[in-house]
């Protein structure tokens, strides 16, 4: 493995990559504060939409591109659908925390303090030259219906799976035997 | 001659089994009426304790002519490996051994025949009878043990016979209580004794008598002197002397022949028969017998007092009872066993006369108490007689035998202080330096004379306020002579009572003699006047402030009361309390300390799945930084 | 390109995931915290797929696969607790208390603001085998 | 007759176990009314004695040391446990005992005419009997332990189904003590085997703990005597008697105080003594200390009864305060008199118990101030047999109780070297005050309940003892009398065995 260029001296990627780390985090610590809900929703979205940019920047632009079009447009809509239909308070909500919130709070420290030491003492050294084109869709597309068919066509039947139960659930109509 | 001594001791107990078993089977299978399984019963009663009485005879008269060699004839059953020192199941015939169970069958059959007809409207004669026969088996076993255990046999069973026979009409409470009293006084001189004996039998190397007699100069002084005090407990506590005398007086709620039997001339004398039987220990240990002396001169003017207060007429003999075996260890004391062996036997047979005829007139009195005789002389001459006898011989009037005992017995503690050992007449030539220290000789000698002087007093005392006087009696006066098969025995008994004195060839001496008759005579005098002056009043009143404390046995017996009874009752519920809320209360304790954690572990299953989930995270990181740290 | 960056990142952005499943007592926004956790392994798998250089590229397969199942489940997720919502009047976590023991103090139904409520000593139990009543 | 040799007749041994096995086995199939099941209980507890008596008929007495009738067959080959049995001078009485009280439990039951259940009862009876008899039979730590624990459940069931108005709370606390007692005694076992490799009892006796380093024996001779002192009882560890007696039916009660107390102290004469012997050494003074504390708390304790059977079993707890002490002696005699005090307590205990039950029986309780007093004039030969048993039990020479206690105290008297004397002649002191505390509190319960004047409760019409009571007591009176004027028929069994674990130290 050749010697890592320190850390000193970071790479244009580098930077960007560390700006928008910054946003996931800083939008993350956002979403689960903040006092009101529809808020948190729409924190989740700016913080889904860094982390796209973090793939780009990690040259896996096929994949930044799903996330975009299936978490910040699909999954985060479900979740204010959701929002509404539970009619949960619009505006400031005082007790959106449960007590738990003390044990939660060491508990979280402990497990960042833990996974950050270990990764960081485990990975000092991994350094890797990005070169566009890795993550282009033609590539995944490539790998996905050569090498992942069968999961891929096993997720399918999870999604109908999933379709199916989540009709069951909602509709009241349909009594259990 | 084994043979005939292990039957003689053997028949009673057969005996004792046939009373017990026999009229039950009898009246079980046969349904026939009670007096028919008392005549039945009274055969298994007299007839083993006569031929018992006849082997007895024959054996001591062959032991005393030497007739075998040496003095002491010896058999042992079988050898019991107990690990350490074995015990061996054997008999042994001395010369003091053999008249002793002379004594102690005479007298059982006379008791026996005596009590058929004292107890003939009695429905438990049977049971009655079948533990006297055990008790002279009992007995007859510590007489010719030859083993320091056997003879602990013999001398604990003794003691239960002397509790059945004293709780013998035990629907009365009282007597029951005076049983218990009795057996458990006895019982803790019975423990002492078992400790004497390991002490004698580790320090000797065997159980055997004979071992430890013999190999006492082995011993050091400080073993021989507290296995000597140990044994002296038991002593004390078999024979009622000083510290554990208090249950004599109570055991005389038992029927009248028990008395004369057991606590008159056998169990009684059953302590003083074991010093003897080991004096040599006894020599070598003078502490001992500076103890045994204090003990005796306390116990004989004590009871002698107490005796002299004594309304209830069976009490009276008792406390002499007391007084005289005090009179005894007295001249054990004074280093003469033969003195003391020689009053034993007579005190042994007037004083079971004495009993014997007190039987008599409480039988038809119809009360213990002498307040309620008086005037019996013309209506029961022939009891009068013998209790004249009787009398006599206890207050050592020169005809009687209680003079010569009684001499003998005063001029060995007269010559205790004194001179050298040597002079008193059959003393032993004991190797050891002078006698009994001066002062406690002085003591003995001075107490002995007061308590010649006030035996006198009370004898006379109970002679006047029976027979002389008007007659006090409530119940009219169908005062008349008992059956004759009551009277027989009391005659048979008035024999001895009055010419054993002459049996002993040695002369007595007359300085002492002429100042015991003195003595006797001075006490008999001073209660005669007091008496002329007032028939009907006790003259008891001659002891004026002190006849309160005199009735009552100087508080001896309400100390112990207080010292030991009710403490121990209050510790027994003390312990009841204990166990149930300190040892019971940790066991439930512990119980509900268990089922409250668990309700603290419940606590936590208050159905937020939130805290489940951050316990598994946390459990998660723990086991992931304990991989991570230690692997 | 420091493969430290992004995996950190993808730590931070889980503990955070980890924090709003814990905290918070609206179950949306627990849904939410997932999806973060969900998102960070997606950081990571990218991550680790560049640095591998893997020519499968197995991490971003995957990734996708992990988005795709993420959807399947927040719309199974939404479905309870509309569900949940239409029983129970309210979707708050710290009122859903079934799962709690029968004990006479804390009502399951009841909303219980503690979420260690003061239970009293266990007094006896209702009904349990015979050793309860036995000491 | 000619020494049978030993391995020709392994049968015997084993057929003392199969047979009760059996029985309770069938028992549980078999449909019969009371009287064929009262006959068939009657002839397995027969039957079990045959192969005992033989047992002890065929024993050769010149070597009792040595293990005879030994049976030997690998049982788990894995931890290599073996189903090893064998009878000794000290296991062979107590094997006659049980047996013996067994059959007389069966005597009683079969006149008993109100016991319902009857069916279960003897069942569980039986089961009792196979745990009680491999406990003494068995010569490897673990078959010990599981006969020690397969004793438990029946004993439980028979009191937690036919016992006292308490019986629930009494039972359970009785298995729930032992138990964890016994929890305690498997620690020691497996701490010895963990240290030795062997679980055969005779080897580890042989090597007189050689393998064993004095802390680890200490330690096993500290839990295994725990286990064994909860079951004995010793002092502290006794709660769970009076609660189990006072509730458990009168056949319980016996083979209760009569037998399983005996399984105690067994253990400390097959196990703890001989296989820890500086264990033993180190813990003497504290098993002495304990033991005479349980007599002196044991006799108080009585004197304050007011219930006639807990009164019972607090005695029982003193009478094993003397057999503790005569093991924690370490001297031949003393472990003699223990082994002696075993058997004499279980006889007169058992007697004891079946007296106070037909006291019971006949008042409809037992309290002592209900029953009033004037027993002996209303029931006057139960009155006389109770006499008889609490003058044996309180010790009288010339009766089985007597032996025990003395030759305790003599053992007491000169402990084995390297005991501190006058720390057990305190000990002989403090048991000889026992002593008398022990007859204070039996006469002064005869004189409250057989003397006085007959007091207001009326017996049933039951009337005096009965046939089928008779036949169950008298051989205990006959045994009682036996041993007390001869006690050479037991101490010559046990004192060889005795001397070899001890002396090859």
């Amino acid at each position: 493995m050749s010697e890592a260029p320190s850390y000193l001296s970071p790479t244009g990627h580098e930077i960007v990559f560390l700006l928008l780390g910054v946003v996931v985090v800083g939008t993350g610590l956002l979403v689960v504060t903040t006092r009101q809900v529809v808020h948190a929703a729409l924190w989740l979205v700016v913080c889904l939409g860094a982390l796209a940019g973090c793939y780009l920047v990690l040259t896996a632009e096929f994949v930044a591109w799903v996330q975009v079009l299936i978490y910040v447009g699909a999954v985060v809509v479900l979740l204010l659908f959701g929002i509404m239909l539970t009619r949960a308070p619009i505006g400031r909500s005082p007790d959106l925390d449960s007590r738990n919130r003390p044990v939660a709070a060491v508990v979280a420290l402990a497990t960042a303090a833990v996974l950050v030491t270990v990764v960081v003492d485990g990975f000092r050294h991994a350094y890797v030259d990005l070169s566009p084109g890795k993550g282009t869709a033609e590539e995944v597309g490539v790998a996905v219906f050569r090498y992942w068919v069968l999961p891929f066509e096993a997720l399918s039947v999870l999604l109908l799976a999933a379709l199916v139960g989540a009709i069951v659930i909602s509709r009241t109509d349909i009594r259990g035997r | 001659m084994m043979v005939m001594v292990a039957c003689a001791v053997l028949l009673p107990f057969l005996g004792a089994v046939g009373g017990l078993l026999g009229p039950r089977a009898v009246r079980f299978a046969a349904r026939r009426a009670a007096w028919r399984a008392v005549r039945f019963a009274a055969w298994f009663a007299v007839v083993p304790t006569a031929v018992a009485a006849i082997l007895a005879g024959v054996a001591a008269v062959r032991v005393l002519r030497g007739g075998t060699g040496g003095t002491a004839v010896a058999g042992t059953l079988t050898v019991v490996e107990t690990g350490s020192l074995p015990v061996a199941v054997g008999l042994e015939v001395t010369r003091l051994s053999a008249l002793t169970g002379v004594l102690v069958t005479v007298v059982a059959l006379a008791v026996q025949v005596y009590s058929v007809g004292y107890m003939r409207d009695d429905r438990r004669y049977p049971s009655y009878s079948a533990f006297i026969s055990l008790f002279t088996s009992a007995m007859l076993l510590v007489v010719y043990a030859a083993d320091l255990i056997v003879l602990y046999v013999g001398w604990e069973i003794m003691g239960l016979c002397s509790y059945l026979l004293i709780g013998h009409w035990w629907e009365d409470r009282a007597n029951s209580r005076a049983a218990v009293k009795a057996f458990l006084v006895t019982r803790l001189g019975d423990v002492g004794f078992l400790f004497g004996i390991f002490v004698l039998a580790v320090g000797a190397g065997s159980f055997r008598i004979d071992d430890v007699v013999t190999k006492y100069p082995a011993m050091s002084t400080t073993v021989l002197t507290v296995g000597t005090l140990l044994l002296l407990v038991g002593v004390a506590g078999k024979s009622a002397q000083a510290p554990l005398h208090t249950w004599l007086p109570d055991a005389m709620a038992g029927p009248t022949p028990i008395s004369a039997l057991i606590h008159a001339a056998t169990m009684v004398a059953a302590g003083i028969f074991i010093v003897a039987r080991l004096f040599p220990l006894f020599l070598a240990a003078p502490t001992t017998l500076a103890v045994l002396a204090i003990m005796a001169a306390l116990g004989m003017l004590g009871a002698a007092l107490a005796a002299l207060a004594q309304d209830d007429l069976k009490r009276v003999l008792a406390y002499s009872t007391i007084s005289q075996l005090a009179f005894m260890a007295g001249a054990l004391a004074a280093r003469d066993d033969d003195a003391a062996i020689f009053h034993l036997f007579t005190h042994g047979a007037f004083k079971a006369l004495l009993f014997l005829c007190a039987g008599l007139i409480i039988h038809r009195a119809a009360t213990n108490l002498m307040s309620g005789m008086g005037g019996l002389r013309r209506a029961m001459p022939i009891t009068f007689a013998t209790t004249t006898i009787g009398f006599a011989a206890l207050m050592g009037l020169p005809p009687a035998s209680g003079f010569f005992s009684k001499d003998a017995a005063l001029a060995a503690m007269g010559a205790a202080p004194g001179a050298a050992p040597g002079t008193a007449p059959g003393a032993v030539p004991s190797a050891v330096p002078s006698a009994v220290p001066g002062a406690v000789g002085w003591i003995l000698y001075g107490t002995a004379l007061a308590t010649v002087a006030v035996t006198g007093a009370y004898a006379t005392r109970a002679w006047l306020r029976t027979f002389f006087g008007e007659p006090r009696a409530q119940t009219g006066d169908h005062a008349r002579e008992g059956p004759a098969s009551m009277l027989w025995p009391v005659i048979l008994l008035a024999v001895p009572a009055l010419l054993l004195g002459f049996a002993v060839p040695a002369a007595p001496h007359w300085g002492t003699a002429a100042l015991s008759v003195a003595l006797a005579l001075l006490g008999a005098g001073a209660v005669y006047a007091t008496w002329r002056g007032a028939p009907d009043a006790d003259p008891a009143r001659l002891l004026g402030p002190l006849r309160r404390a005199c009735e009552q046995a100087f508080y001896v017996d309400t100390a112990y009361n207080a010292l030991f009874v009710r403490p121990v009752r209050w510790l027994a519920h003390a312990v009841v309390r204990a166990d149930d809320t300190v040892v019971d209360g940790a066991v439930r304790g512990s119980g509900r300390t268990a089922r409250g954690l668990s309700g603290v572990l419940r606590l936590a299953q208050n159905g937020n799945a939130q805290i489940y989930v951050s316990g598994l995270v946390a459990g998660l990181l723990i086991i992931v930084v304990g991989a991570v740290v230690l692997g | 390109m420091h493969i430290v960056y992004p995996v950190v990142v993808s730590a931070l952005l889980f503990s955070i995931g980890v924090y709003g499943v814990l905290a918070r007592r609206n179950t949306i926004l627990v849904l939410m915290s997932v999806e973060l956790m969900l998102n960070a392994v997606n950081l990571n798998l990218i991550a680790f797929d560049v640095w591998l250089g893997d020519r499968l590229h197995g991490g971003q397969v995957l990734t996708l696969f992990v988005i795709v199942i993420a959807a399947a489940e927040l719309g199974l997720g939404l479905a309870i607790v509309l569900a949940v919502f239409r029983n129970r009047r309210t979707v708050d976590l710290d009122s859903l208390r079934d799962l709690a023991e029968p004990g006479p103090d804390c009502d399951a139904a009841g909303p219980d603001r503690g979420v260690a409520g003061p239970a009293p000593a266990p007094g006896p139990r209702r009904g349990t085998g015979q050793e309860g009543a036995a000491t | 007759m000619t020494p049978v040799p030993a391995l020709a007749v392994p049968v015997l041994i084993v057929s003392v176990l199969i047979v009760p096995a059996l029985g309770a086995a069938l028992l549980l199939g078999l449909r019969l009314q009371v009287r064929a099941l009262k006959m068939y209980g009657l002839a397995v507890s027969g039957l079990t004695l045959v192969p005992v008596v033989a047992m002890a008929v065929t024993f050769d007495y010149r070597r009792a040391a040595q293990i005879q009738h030994e049976v030997d067959l690998p049982w788990i080959p894995g931890l290599d446990l073996r189903f090893h049995l064998g009878v000794d001078g000290i296991s062979l009485p107590l094997v006659a005992l049980t047996a013996l009280l067994t059959f007389l439990c069966f005597v009683y039951l079969s006149g008993d005419r109100r016991t319902e259940r009857l069916r279960a009862m003897m069942s569980a009876l039986l089961l009792l009997e196979v745990g009680m008899l491999g406990t003494f039979l068995a010569l490897d730590l673990l078959l010990f332990f599981v006969f020690f624990e397969v004793v438990l459940i029946p004993m439980y069931f028979v009191i937690a189904i036919w016992g006292g108005p308490g019986r629930r709370a009494a039972a359970l606390k009785f298995i729930l003590y032992t138990l964890l007692g016994s929890v305690v005694l498997l620690l020691g076992l497996l701490l010895i085997w963990s240290q030795t490799g062997t679980l055969d009892i005779v080897a580890l006796a042989h090597s007189q703990g050689a393998a064993l380093p004095r802390a680890v024996q200490i330690v096993a001779f500290v839990t295994i005597g725990l286990g064994l002192a909860v079951k004995t009882p010793m002092w502290p560890l006794h709660t769970w008697l009076p609660d189990a007696h006072t509730e458990a039916p009168t056949v319980g009660s016996v083979l209760l105080a009569g037998v399983l107390l005996k399984m105690g102290t067994y253990g400390f004469a097959r196990i703890a003594i001989p296989v820890l012997p500086d264990g033993a050494h180190a813990v003497a003074p504290w098993l002495g200390a304990f033991a005479v504390v349980g007599i002196v708390y044991g006799a108080l304790a009585c004197l304050a009864q007011r219930d006639l059977k807990r009164m019972i079993a607090y005695s029982s707890v003193g009478h094993m305060g003397f057999v503790l002490l005569g093991f924690a002696t370490l001297t031949p005699v003393g472990v003699n008199a223990a082994l002696f005090g075993n058997i004499a307590h279980g006889l007169i205990t058992g007697l004891l118990f079946f007296l106070a039950g037909a006291v019971k029986d006949r008042y409809g309780t037992a309290d002592m101030a209900e029953l009033g007093g004037g027993m002996l004039g209303r029931l006057p030969y139960l009155g006389s047999l109770l006499t008889f048993a609490c003058i044996a039990s309180l010790g009288l020479p010339g009766l089985a109780g007597f032996w025990g206690e003395m030759l305790a105290l003599f053992g007491a008297f000169e402990p084995a070297e390297g005991l501190s004397r006058p720390l057990f002649l305190v000990f002989m002191a403090v048991g000889g005050l026992g002593t008398v505390l022990t007859a204070a509190y039996f006469l002064v319960m005869l004189s409250r309940v057989t003397h006085g004047p007959p007091g207001p409760l009326t017996p049933s019409a039951v009337g005096d003892v009965r046939t089928f009571e008779l036949s169950a007591w008298v051989p205990l009176v006959l045994l009682i009398l036996v041993f007390g004027l001869w006690p050479k028929a037991l101490l010559a069994i046990t004192d060889p065995a005795v001397q070899t674990f001890l002396e090859a130290r």
